[in-house]
């Protein structure tokens, strides 16, 4: 298994937290793992990426121009990456913050209203979780096990309900993304 | 209808539009980051005195690192800090243009102050726009010279501490006891009221500098949302009731021969 | 021991403070900057020095005053910084004070921009400054081995008093990896014997650079070639995969060498013999062990993010015997690892079939 | 009291809502309904009752000169007319 | 007769010697040159405040780059202009020690800009006597930034023209306003009388330091003989009526921590 | 064209004054001074910029800005100046500015010395700054050639908007030496079309060296790759004598060369077959000549007063096929004509017998 | 008036004559009929009448740190037998 | 013809204008010659040196480290440069600020108490042109003629008297060498 993960978004809506959450639940499951944000001043204007590679080898180059899955979180970022996914590889989208379809048809998709479920969730902060959810549907890397787990090591005892309210939005997503055809 | 048939009476006039001297280009910066605002005032005093055809801009190494892209004027990158060198050289080859320097508190109050202290001293006769966000922006939010006691950034986590790292430098009040200095105040751009004051400064800085007069600066307090953490609106309000009582705004060197000349 | 995953940039720091450092002096700059900002957090923590200096050259003064009293000290920056402390570089060469610098290279010249590069190889072997001396230089290819070779790397500058630098680019310092930290080291306590401690009870002890006559200064170079003649012999460091039957070797550090790994390791998966070399020390470059294996094989291909730097020195070491090729990226550009195996295949094709 | 108006280039906005405390009419809202290709919520003129003034001071506080403003000046034949 | 019993019936006491803290070698500086007796009045603090042994002194680069063969004390030589950088680096990781920098006008005003005055701003608690003596004597006379309106030197042949060069920075006066700033004077070495009052400003400035106040720092009007082109006592006189009228003497900060600190 | 007694560093700077510098900014340091002291005098008379930096960082940023304008700009300075210089160059190599840069080297490392000394070989040739570039090199052995380099500097400069360095040492900056000036060149009056003169009517002019993406910073870089490749190409400059016939070829440079050229003659008396070849670019470096000659001979002999820096140079030109020996003084030690001629003495005797 | 003598590092004495105007007695000045061997003129006490005070004005002044001073203090001892 | 000639002494004694003119003679006399200065701090303490090379051949170094001759004008210039001339070269004495004899026996002395007879001839300052006379005495590297015109050049009509001294002064160095039977 070799993935090449992009997660892109503004900041504030989770988007490197998502990856690295993914992170640690890979390295949980011993696989060779890499997380890089895109750094500096793209960081103006407020958009936040991240690279995450999953491998059962060890990993080259931490960063991809192909890669095999993209989550977008909004409009822009949909636009900037669409083109760049593999060919059969896949791309989730939060429908709620784009403003258009993909077109690309070689290529997996998934489309969810992220931050709308997320606001029925009574906290728009979870569509990071939601998307999650709907990837790990289609593309298994890791276990839904592993990252509740890894989640309520990483949020401690302290936020127990935190924790509660983002496996909810997990299964949320994976939920949606087993009931679409995708 | 009386209405209508009165609308069709009056005619409708442009009040407020880009500045010619501002480029019809997007800006890199983040939401309601007042350096926007700063542009925009530099590039209307640039229309207004009409030497955009003849004037120089020099961008520093900060958020406003891309200010070339964005003033419609010619422009050069300088090193971070040097600006004001690079402004020498451009200027005394140059001494019929207009040149000024675009700076940030890092740029001009840490790692530049040799060169804007001495260009101040030489009275070098160039304009400098000093925007003070008492932060690193562009690095993402470190302390800074101008950082206030307490303020907590990402190379002071718990607070600047001024037992370990001093007070907030003040850079107008330095440059103002400097013979070579010609026009040094401090402005602030939380509110529309301070911005068209901000405005005033800047125009008369620029006739400093065409009058030949020697150095001119404006400090302007600026806002940074994003390293502040703050909503751009709570940032307007943290410049009032945080940095103004730190930097007090006024006029701190003003050339009695300005006065004429500021009539203008 | 526990596997953790760690920030570059932030290992990079952790590693420094487990390793003993009690000052530390910088200036931000991407894409290094988290590694000052843990800094600003730990080292007090720890009771111990942190100054955010006002620019790269106070910081590199910052760091030669407290070298000169025997502790352990660094400074980390990237390529515009590490121009402004050449000046400050040549001076702790100069006065033999042991200490540590970061480099996080990013594209230049110039402003250029914060992606990862390997553009400063030459500034950083060939002269940190003025004068004639080189200073150790060591390059990880991962956040783990960022972690080791910072170990490594005060000690070497204690040993030799000499400066130490450890550089990467972006990839390496933003990149987190699952690597796991060495334990505290406790602090030293005794001081060396040239440190600055005050002459209380002693003959009066000097740091300087200075020896105004030709003689004295020649006798002062003459001591440091031979110090780093004695580094060139005892510190060649590196790492090798599939060079006992590789016909072609890929020559590359770093983020480069990580990226080239992939390929060779692709190259063999299609069976062609093909090795990959990869210098740990920069400075001392492992020139003995590359002109063992130039009589062994057909070529060599460096493979750098730059327009071809440490090609230098493998053609110096190669001496001729054999063909070196190179391929490389620019401007931030990370060679992929398609491309690198592309750039053996190619090459594999024009080698001579050989008896071997 | 002059007529005004304002036109403001929503690709342009930040949603930064500096217009909109800026504004004397209270006038100005952010969109809540979409966003800009930025991902932005845009500013939006929202003046039922023709209260803006073409005052301008949403104009001066706005960072990305988004805002173009108009206002509306007797013509004077008109005038004469009357 | 009665002399030679009175003689026989006193006995003899040294009133003056060599200090301690000065190593009994020659200087390389030139005859006349002040920057012996600047260092002879380093040296009786350091011995009269009984801290030779935990003192460190950072060398300049300047004519008195050999500082630390002279003085009695462990010693740096730090590279033009970064003692302050140096002497931080030394006090932070030795608190409890006494360190000082020693700076030329040249060194401290002008390359090393920045270095003293972020010292200073950063209350760093280390003390600087600094040696100006409106010249760059060491490279040969070249114009300094305290060079004097129309003096000649070999970088301004004509005399130093201000409307290209700009006037004299009075680096005393920029210091104090610094908060981080505990004692900040400018006394003369031009007779025996200011000798004697420099001296006591630079325990007053060692006594800040040792109580822990922060940044200390005595300019001393200086003489240089051989670049200006005067016997060593028209030097001292040319001290008198050209320095002084242009750099006055006085105390520019005080801390009201040190009027009692100043008595031990 | 009267010859004179000139000072090489007056003679630098009057050199440049007629090849039309109109603006001269620097830090005194010895032992270049008598240069910026020689534009203090003159460069006000003529109407000309002349200023004082502040610091040699505040210097080269005014070259920066200067240059920018499209006037022809310098500085000099010596060794520890031009470490502080890095960033400078850096950012004028990235924005392509023209300029030209003295540098008239002394004993290092730190403050060192200021004798006589060639340490800075590699600093000027390899990476003046951070960032894949070389300046162009230029290294007189005379005064006369001192004033004839700093002529072309200028010219090489504007072809192809790039800095120019002139090396040279103590020795050559300070001594006098009959030479001749040129005349006074007429200073340009137009400007060139990408200097900053204001944007009346006409699209606005940006000097910058940044670019914040790696495809558009790569693609700077390949730019400026192709300016230096052309530049290898056509302006590898060296003199030599009695190499037609040599077995041994000593190569040197700037003042070593000159005095060697004392031992190359004398053993040219005793009948050895020796030859000299002085580079006179440093960057580009004369390779390909090198290279020819090694076919014909049995070793090269570097002279240099350093540890040896050139002396890589000469090896990856000779590319393995002939010996390539250093005899080298450092600190600020003059070779004396009697120790080359005595290394060389030593060298011919080992050399092979040669039907040639 | 105390009685005073002071000693001159002949060695060191660079002639720069600052001692000689320092001196409120005037019994200081530099040799006329050789030089030191750094090929200066020393600066000697000349005092016949012992007018020298023992001041140390004097080594004040002296940049190079060549003087030392002696001052004669009434012997106790000898004081009780006049 | 090849001479390396060291002029020592103190700043002020004109030991640099010796040196040069000199330096200039050769040149109008068609020699290869250098001329090179001691520089730097060493200048502080006021020691001035000068290095001159004349030479029928192309000049390689233009420093010595065994001059074929030295003129020292002080003592410490004596017990500095006697020891490194070459043997059979010379050593031109001002005896006047010297406090011993030199020692060498393998090198030709030329002893005058320069300063003393300058004082005499009116001016302490041309101490330096009767060295140079006795120098050329016993080394004829240029003609006393062309000293003249150089001088004269040099120094230019307004400066005649000076000039004049200068060359009595010269005359006087030259006539006690002839004199005196070193
Ligand atoms: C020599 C050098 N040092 C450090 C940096 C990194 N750097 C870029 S911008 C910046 C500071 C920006 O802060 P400021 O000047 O206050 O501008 P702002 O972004 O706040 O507007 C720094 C340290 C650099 N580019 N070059
Ligand atoms: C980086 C650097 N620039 C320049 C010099 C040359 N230099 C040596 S001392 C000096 C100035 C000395 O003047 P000042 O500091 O006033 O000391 P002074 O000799 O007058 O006591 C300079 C420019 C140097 N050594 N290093
Ligand atoms: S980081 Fe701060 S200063 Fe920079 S653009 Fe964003 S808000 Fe403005
Ligand atoms: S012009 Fe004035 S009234 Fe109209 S929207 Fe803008 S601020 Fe409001
Ligand atoms: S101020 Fe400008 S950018 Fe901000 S919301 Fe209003 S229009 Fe948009
Ligand atoms: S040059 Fe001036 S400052 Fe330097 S030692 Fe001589 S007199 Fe003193
Ligand atoms: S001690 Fe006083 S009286 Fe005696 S010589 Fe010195 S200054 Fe003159
Ligand atoms: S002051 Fe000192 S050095 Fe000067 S003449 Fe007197 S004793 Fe000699
Ligand atoms: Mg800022
Ligand atoms: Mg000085």
């Amino acid at each position: 298994m070799h993935e090449e993960l992009i997660f892109a978004g503004f900041g504030g809506q989770g988007v490197l937290f998502a990856g690295q959450l993914l992170a640690y639940t890979a390295l949980a499951e011993e696989k060779h793992v890499t997380w890089i944000p895109s750094y500096g001043p793209e960081m103006r204007g407020g958009t936040a990426n991240c690279t995450v590679i999953v491998s059962d080898d060890p990993i080259g180059s931490p960063v991809s121009q192909h890669p095999s899955i993209a989550v977008v979180f909004n409009h822009p970022s949909l636009d900037k990456y669409e083109e760049f996914i593999r060919p059969g590889g896949l791309l989730v989208v939060n429908s709620s913050l784009t403003m258009r379809e993909p077109e690309r048809d070689d290529i997996d998709c998934a489309l969810l209203p992220a931050t709308e479920l997320a606001n029925q969730l009574g906290n728009p902060r979870v569509a990071n979780m939601i998307l999650l959810g709907a990837l790990l549907v289609h593309r298994p890397i890791v276990t839904q096990a592993t990252i509740a787990r890894t989640l309520a090591n990483k949020l401690g005892p302290a936020k127990a309900d935190l924790c509660a309210l983002n496996l909810r939005a997990l299964e949320r997503g994976m939920a949606l993304a087993q009931g679409d055809p995708a | 209808m009386c209405a209508v048939s009165m609308i069709e009476q009056v005619e409708e006039k442009v009040v407020y539009q880009r500045p010619d001297s501002l480029s019809d280009v997007p800006t890199h910066y983040c939401p309601g980051c007042t350096h926007g605002v700063a542009h925009r005032l530099v590039a209307e005093v640039l229309d207004e005195l009409g030497v955009r055809g003849r004037t120089i801009g020099v961008s520093p190494v900060g958020c406003a690192v891309f200010a070339y892209k964005y003033f419609n004027v010619d422009g050069a990158e300088a090193a971070h800090g040097r600006a004001p060198a690079m402004a020498t050289g451009i200027k005394r080859t140059l001494p019929d243009h207009v040149v000024f320097t675009y700076q940030g508190d890092g740029d001009l109050a840490s790692i530049g102050l040799a060169e804007i202290v001495h260009a101040a001293t030489r009275g070098e006769n160039f304009t400098t726009i000093f925007i003070n966000n008492a932060i690193y922006g562009m690095t993402g939010g470190q302390m800074a010279p101008t950082t206030l006691p307490g303020q907590r950034t990402t190379s002071s986590p718990l607070g600047r501490d001024v037992e370990l790292t001093g007070f907030p430098i003040h850079m107008a009040e330095m440059l103002s006891a400097v013979p070579g200095a010609a026009y040094i105040v401090r402005r602030s751009l939380h509110n529309v009221k301070e911005i068209n004051r901000a405005k005033k400064a800047i125009k008369t800085a620029f006739q400093a500098q065409l009058a030949g007069l020697g150095f001119s600066m404006v400090e302007l307090l600026s806002s940074c949302p994003t390293n502040w953490g703050m909503t751009p609106v709570e940032a307007l309000e943290w410049v009032e009731d945080h940095m103004i009582p730190v930097y007090p705004l006024g006029d701190f060197k003003v050339l009695d021969a300005l006065q004429s000349v500021a009539k203008r | 021991m526990s596997v953790e995953l760690l920030k570059g940039n932030v290992a990079l720091a952790e590693a420094a403070i487990r390793a003993g450092v009690e000052a530390y002096f910088g200036y931000p700059i991407t894409p290094q900057t988290e590694l000052l900002e843990h800094m600003a957090k730990r080292m007090p923590e720890l009771g111990r020095v942190f100054v955010q200096a006002e620019s790269e050259v106070a910081a590199i003064n910052m760091v030669y005053g407290a070298a000169s009293t025997g502790v352990r000290t660094m400074t980390s920056s990237s390529s515009p910084g590490i121009s402004l402390m050449q000046e400050g570089f040549s001076y702790i060469a100069g006065s033999e004070v042991p200490c540590v610098i970061v480099d996080i290279m990013r594209g230049g010249p110039g402003l250029g921009n914060i992606q990862p590069s390997q553009s400063d190889y030459f500034q950083v072997t060939r002269s940190a400054g003025h004068g004639d001396y080189h200073p150790i230089v060591l390059a990880p290819a991962s956040v783990q081995e960022a972690i080791d070779l910072m170990t490594l790397a005060f000690d070497l500058a204690d040993e030799y008093r000499h400066l130490v630098f450890v550089v990467a680019d972006g990839l390496i310092g933003q990149m987190m990896e699952p690597a796991t930290l060495p334990p505290m080291q406790p602090i030293r306590t005794e001081k060396a014997d040239w440190a600055l401690t005050g002459a209380e009870g002693r003959e009066k002890r000097i740091i300087t650079s200075l020896e105004l006559t030709a003689p004295e200064l020649e006798a002062v170079n003459l001591r440091l070639q031979d110090k780093l003649q004695t580094i060139r012999e005892t510190e060649q460091r590196w790492t090798e995969l599939w060079t006992d039957d590789a016909r072609l070797i890929v020559v590359s550090y770093g983020s480069a060498g990580r990226i080239a790994e992939t390929a060779v390791r692709r190259a063999r998966e299609e069976g062609l013999k093909v090795g990959l070399l990869r210098p740990i020390t920069l400075w001392p470059f492992p020139e003995d062990r590359l002109s063992a294996l130039a009589d062994q094989i057909d070529a060599f291909l460096v493979v750098e993010m730059n327009a071809g730097q440490m090609w230098e020195d493998v053609r110096l070491a190669a001496g001729g015997q054999v063909p070196v090729m190179f391929a490389g990226r620019m401007g931030g550009m990370v060679p992929m690892p398609e491309e690198i195996y592309e750039a053996i295949q190619q090459l594999v094709e024009k080698l001579p079939e050989c008896p071997r | 009291m002059p007529k005004g108006r304002i036109t403001i280039n929503e690709d342009r906005c930040k949603g930064c809502a500096l217009c909109t405390i800026a504004c004397p009419q209270g006038t100005i809202m952010l969109a809540t309904d979409r966003v800009n290709a930025k991902g932005y919520t845009p500013a939006l003129l929202v003046d039922p009752q023709g209260r803006c003034t073409g005052c301008a001071l949403c104009a001066v506080a706005c960072p990305d000169v988004c805002i173009t403003v108009y206002r509306s000046v007797p013509n004077p034949q008109a005038a004469a007319t009357v």
